[in-house]
């Protein structure tokens, strides 16, 4: 077993686990000084992206509802700042505004499918169609008619020249690829923290609970709606974060973001990592973006033929993803290791 | 107009049913959600091409796509499927993975540029407008599709079979039914449809790698909405997106057309969240 | 080497092969002194490899003949391919990793508004200099990037021209695709069939997945128009010649399109879709000149593929040698020295001579009007001799406002 | 003097398409009691059982808990209210620890250091204390069944229903199931759903007999036991199980 999953997930976690953690943290703020920029412009994407296969692999591996549209909210993280941004002329107070809007769609879109009682692949399918509404009423705007503020929202191409976030005691630069790279790396090194500390509380074992049998928890007196709506909203969060830190990555927004291919893409993420632990959808996104990357300079002809590839090798062989795989192997061996020992 | 507004009517309602037959009844019969189904329907495009451009008749060559597909989906449910029974979410990953792997494998073997075939069919034409007359062969084959499904199901011995088999699996093993060659044969048969589908598509949108992609979206949403009643539901929800989309895409434009669907979708989803046949009990 | 370059095109169809193109040099011992380092950003896969893979190969065929003819002053030229796998997030990643970590002299790719959009301001981060090959909706104002493609001004005046003067289809009923391009394409296609004494009818939008137009073509029978302006683009959009020709029909309503054969629709469509279209264009394959029968021969050698070579594939060509043209005249290949060297440069091509305007970066160039035909290909109508960027030079004066790197909408 | 009941249904009824599962039950019970529901199979205990606890909205009829109406109530509000179940199968979070299904139900009663202190006292009531890390989906299904017994008491709810808490167990289990059940009838108001006429024997005071979605009769196990209807109807059909 995983130590996120199951019997011990609710454990506050252990010193060795800080100290793996400020290791990480320590090795992210020395990387800069030991990179050239390009990969260190490759590691923010994956951390960006990582943090949408975090908002994903959290619904669906420990609230257990499957969200097929996280796109929605990065989609509209990303559209909300770069349209608060260029209208306003400000950064941070954009980069707030576009973190509340998705979550208040997330409440009425959740409230919607949650207190409906969708049942759960209809769930799936209400949050993919969502999404499609999104990304085909987006690309229809390309005429000159479609201005929010001063803001054409350019339907099919997007909105380029996002402006890059700018910090006051940083004297009103926008932030440089290194800067780029730090907020990154913290946000989803926080937002792992954070949704593992969140496991440990009343709240995170509650929705742990929901998953396993949300009747039984709902015949011990828990709103379970209430809670999963709360799941919901969090992961919504999480998206529209990783939404604005896309558009302040590449400086621009575009519909693909709302689309099936990215949708794809999260679930791909999230499926290889591992879907019932925290770490596997990082990983996941490392390791697959990393993987797309390579191929796009190596020239493998199709990439998409890979990638299929690999995600049916997931699901027929390794279901549960590379880490928990991983996990069971160690287990395994530790297991055989120690048969031994005491048969001797 | 108004006779054009039916005419456009019927044909998205057709156009519908005959892109979403294939993954309803797989869906309806099996819980499988076959996201490969698009590609299903371009592999019935390029085996349609190949044929045409080999010199068999259009028809014939139509009927080659239904049996290749066909063919190729019977390998596909022992090769992936059979392993996932159950998992719906897993068969929907697995499926997008040979979605993903087919347009791969389509783009490198044939190129990404669409193939076309000749076909003249010519034009109808009544109150002053042209109608393509190969949209009415396109109509009658939906339709076609639908009758001669629904003959099988209620009339033969292996409608019976397949329709106790997915009833109750373990009953009509006790009586001697091999269920693999059942689930075997009813992925077959929908991914025949689907492949029948692409070929009939084809002097209308060509043969593409892309092909699948156009059209899954629509298909899916169908299907979802239609519910676990794979003819009953296909016909019910094609009829009214049809109606929607062909109306709706006349009197306005494509894109509201499109948006419409999905929003009535939607709402669909919070009404009948099992879908329109999802509170019928028994039937096709 | 056992494996011929050529051979490696047929097995790879890859587009990294082309990479090899600088090894070969500097095993056969031509190479001196430090490569010029070239990066080709494109989508090989996606979406929009339609557009992408011939324009991959002219581009790699352009480095193989500067090479072959020694180079640029004396140094080899190396071609690095990136696949951006119709991503715009790739766009962004190889443009940095091009010049960061690759160090190219110069960045030459995107085919969409949107990468090209995402890639300009690395391009002025970094200082480099951006060839963008493709034909689009012009307005861009910037020193370090430059256009080979045609603009619509430069495409619609003289098909309107032919079309409503010559042809006398004076009714117009407009169809593009729903994204600036067709947006803009269309907006000119008004302005100048309305001064030409002509009337727009209609003007509709269609997202780039829609495949059935069976609405829009029951909408054009009503309008009686005398002739369907198309702006349309992509592959879902080709459903529309297949399924006008199945209701409407050419002989009845003629068909001009300003995009039709970029993505080499004339080869795949039947000869009966194909024939009559009428397109402005830069170059077809059937240009009566003994530059563009020797390009389509080369092409087809290189590649080793006997198939309609097509526009994009020579805007790949063109845009590599007129900056190779321009690298000759500023004598170094520093991207400042480059933007410098612009104005005036020519290059003649298989499309005709082609002139760089440096007040905005684009390209003088001739314009011919041609007709589909039954054999998948076009003949030449008429050739407008050296057409300038009106509109974008409506906007844009570099010489004036050399700081400038905004994209302008010229206002109709 | 009459006691006001702590639970009763008026005219209850629950139909499943044209079945009528429960037809018209009144049923009432006062504070303190230790009430045992029998009945053949498909009598409509278990649907009686999940209309109470919100499990199932009633087709018509009214439900109220210490005189609330309660009908339109969701589930988690009745549970509030002071009622727990434990259902015929059993209803646990499989993948997790006993210790932690004890935890999520302690938590939706009490809060900080009080969970903690319930759980460890219904540990060690139930004798759970060696299976506490084990996952609840690898235990036998008789330990499954005093576990999710024990998340049921210790939520301290006012009324206790019990379908089949004996089912599946040893005899030896099953004696301490009934030794616990008179235990906790000190603090709490009990129903059980039960087939087991001997465990029946040692809890029951009062016994109500459903038949054919309605109650048949109600009264003490020795005359219900002797009732020649009740052994026609239940007994004689069922062989007395």
């Amino acid at each position: 077993m995983i130590p996120e999953f199951s019997a011990t997930a609710a454990r506050p976690p252990k010193a060795w686990w800080w100290s793996v953690i400020a290791l990480i943290a320590l090795a992210m703020v020395m990387l800069p000084y030991y990179v050239d920029i390009a990969l260190q412009l490759d590691l923010s994407i994956i951390f960006v992206f990582a943090l949408l296969a975090l908002s994903m692999g959290f619904l669906w591996g420990y609230a257990g509802i499957l969200s097929f549209g996280q796109t929605i909210f990065f989609g509209l993280g990303g559209y909300a700042y770069a349209v608060l941004a260029l209208n306003t002329g400000m950064t941070g107070l954009p980069f707030l505004g576009a973190l509340l809007i998705p979550v208040a769609f997330s409440a009425l879109l959740g409230y919607f499918m949650i207190y409906g009682r969708i049942s759960d692949i209809y769930l799936s399918v209400t949050t993919l169609v969502v999404t499609l509404i999104f990304e085909k009423s987006i690309r229809s705007t390309s005429g000159p008619e479609y201005v929010i503020g001063s803001v054409r929202l350019n339907g099919q191409n997007g909105i380029p020249g996002v402006p890059g976030l700018t910090l006051p005691w940083l004297d009103g630069a926008p932030l440089s690829i290194e800067g780029v790279f730090y907020l990154t790396a913290g946000a989803m090194l926080l937002v792992y923290v954070a949704l593992r500390l969140l496991l440990t509380t009343r709240f995170g074992r509650v929705i742990v609970g929901i998953r396993e049998n949300e009747r039984r928890m709902e015949l011990l007196g828990y709103d379970t709606r209430l809670y999963k709506l709360g799941a919901f909203v969090l992961a919504g969060g999480i998206a529209a974060l990783s939404g604005v830190l896309y558009a302040l990555w590449g400086n621009f927004v575009a519909p693909e973001m709302f689309n099936l291919n990215q949708a794809a893409q999260v679930v791909i993420w999230v499926i290889v990592g591992g879907r019932s632990t925290l770490i596997g959808p990082i990983f996941g996104t490392g390791i697959v973006q990393y993987t797309s990357n390579w191929l796009g300079t190596v020239g493998v002809g199709q990439v998409t033929l890979v990638l299929g590839i690999v995600l049916m090798v997931f699901v027929l062989v390794f279901p549960r993803g590379l880490l928990p795989t991983i996990g069971d192997a160690f287990g395994y061996v530790r297991r055989r290791v120690a048969g031994r020992g005491a048969t001797r | 107009m108004i006779a054009t507004t039916l005419y456009l009517i019927v044909y998205s309602i057709s156009l519908l049913m005959l892109v979403s037959l294939g993954l309803a009844i797989i869906f309806g019969m099996m819980k499988v959600i076959n996201l490969a189904h698009g590609e299903f329907m371009m592999l019935g495009a390029y085996t349609c091409v190949l044929c045409v451009n080999a010199g068999a008749p259009l028809w014939l060559s139509f009927a080659a796509a239904a049996l290749a597909v066909g063919l190729f989906g019977i390998v596909v449910e022992r090769l992936i499927i059979r392993f996932l029974y159950g998992r719906i979410v897993d068969t929907l990953l697995a499926t997008w993975g040979l979605s993903l792997f087919l347009v791969g494998l389509v783009t490198t073997v044939f190129g990404p540029q669409a193939w076309s075939i000749s076909a003249r069919f010519g034009n109808v034409s009544f109150g002053g407008m042209n109608f393509s007359a190969y949209t009415f062969v396109l109509i009658a084959i939906s339709i076609g599709m639908v009758v001669v499904t629904w003959l099988i199901a209620r009339f033969t011995t292996v409608g019976l079979i397949v329709r106790g088999t997915m009833q109750d699996a373990t009953v009509a093993s006790g009586l001697g039914v091999n269920r693999n060659l059942v689930y075997m044969g009813t992925f077959g048969y929908g991914a025949a449809l689907a492949g029948l589908a692409g070929a009939v598509l084809v002097p209308i949108t060509g043969a593409s790698p892309s092909l699948g992609l156009f059209f899954v979206a629509k298909a899916f949403i169908n299907v979802i909405i239609g519910g676990h009643l794979p003819l009953i539901g296909t016909i019910a929800a094609s009829s009214l997106f049809g109606t929607i989309d062909g109306f709706v895409s006349y009197v306005w434009s494509s894109v509201v057309g499109e948006v419409s669907v999905l929003i009535v979708a939607v709402i669909l989803l919070r009404l009948l969240p099992l879908g329109i046949t999802g509170r019928l009990r028994s039937g096709l | 080497m056992t494996l011929s370059r050529r051979q490696f095109f047929r097995t790879a169809s890859g587009a990294v092969a082309f990479a090899s193109s600088y090894g070969v040099l500097a095993r056969a011992g031509l190479a001196q002194g430090n490569p010029i380092k070239v990066a080709n950003i494109l989508d090989a896969t996606g979406g929009l490899n339609i557009y992408c893979l011939k324009q991959i190969k002219a581009t790699a065929m352009a480095i193989d003949e500067i090479n072959k003819a020694g180079g640029l002053f004396g140094r080899p030229v190396e071609l690095i391919f990136y696949d951006s796998q119709s991503n715009n997030q790739f766009n962004s990643q190889y443009a940095t990793q091009a010049f960061v970590r690759d160090k190219v002299d110069v960045l030459i790719g995107g085919v969409t508004s949107s990468s090209r959009e995402v890639m300009r301001p690395i391009v002025q981060r970094f200082k480099g200099f951006y060839v963008y090959n493709a034909l689009y909706e012009g307005g861009v104002c910037d020193r370090r990037h430059m256009c080979p493609g045609l603009v619509p001004a430069q495409q619609v005046a003289p098909l309107v021209d032919y079309v409503v003067n010559e042809k006398g289809l004076k009714k117009g009923y407009i169809l593009a695709a729903d994204y600036n391009y067709g947006q803009i394409t269309a907006k000119w296609m008004q302005k100048f069939i309305r001064e030409k004494g002509g009337e727009d009818v209609a003007v509709e939008f269609f997202p780039l997945d829609v495949t059935n137009f069976a609405p829009v073509i029951s909408r054009i029978q009503s309008a009686k128009p005398d002739v369907v302006w198309s702006a349309l683009v992509g592959d879902a959009h080709m459903s529309f010649f297949r399924q006008y020709q199945a209701t409407v029909g050419k002989d009845n309503i003629p068909l001009a399109a300003t995009t039709y054969g970029l993505g080499r629709e004339n080869a795949t469509l039947t000869p009966e879709e194909n024939e009559g279209i009428m397109i402005a264009t830069s170059f077809i394959d059937a240009l009566p000149t003994e530059a563009a029968k020797s390009f389509v021969e080369r092409f087809k050698a290189f590649s080793g593929e006997d198939e309609y070579v097509g526009e994009y594939a020579e805007y790949g060509y063109r845009g590599t040698m007129l900056w190779a043209e321009i690298v000759k005249k500023a004598n170094s290949v520093a991207p400042d020295d480059v933007m410098a060297a612009v104005d005036g440069v020519t290059f003649d091509g298989a499309g005709g001579r082609y002139t760089m305007d440096g007040q905005t970066n684009h390209v003088i160039m001739d314009v011919h009007i041609a007709v589909g035909n039954r054999e998948g290909s076009f003949d030449l109508l008429k050739s407008f001799s050296q057409q300038p960027p009106a509109d974008t030079q409506a906007v844009c004066n570099l010489f004036e406002n050399p700081n400038d790197t905004k994209q302008y909408e010229p206002e109709l | 003097m009459t006691v006001e009941p702590i639970l009763s249904t008026t005219a209850l009824e629950k139909r499943f398409g044209g079945v009528r599962a429960v037809a018209g039950v009144d049923f009432s019970l006062q504070p303190g009691e230790l009430r045992c529901l029998i009945g053949p199979n498909g009598a409509g205990k278990s649907t009686f059982f999940k209309m109470i606890s919100g499990q199932l909205k009633p087709t018509s009829g009214e439900i109220r808990i210490a005189g609330h109406d309660m009908l339109n109530a969701e589930a988690y509000q009745i549970a509030r209210s002071g009622i727990g179940i434990k259902n015929q199968v059993p209803d646990v979070m499989n993948g997790l620890s006993v210790r932690e299904n004890l935890w999520l139900a302690a938590a939706s009663r009490h809060r900080g250091a009080a969970i903690g202190r319930s759980v460890d006292r219904i540990t060690e009531r139930l004798a759970l204390t060696a299976i506490l890390d084990r996952l609840v989906g690898e235990l036998a299904h008789g330990q499954r069944q005093w576990v999710e017994i024990g998340m049921v008491i210790v939520c301290e709810p006012r009324i206790v229903l019990l379908d089949e808490p004996a089912a599946g167990m040893s005899d030896e289990e099953t004696v301490l199931t009934a030794e616990l059940i008179r235990e906790i009838n000190k603090d709490m108001t009990i129903v059980v759903v039960e087939h087991d006429m001997q465990f029946i024997r040692r809890i029951a005071r009062t016994v109500t007999v459903f038949h054919q979605g309605r109650i048949l009769i109600e009264d003490s196990f020795d005359k219900i036991a002797a009732d020649p209807t009740v052994r026609e109807v239940y007994l004689g059909r069922s062989g007395g199980t």
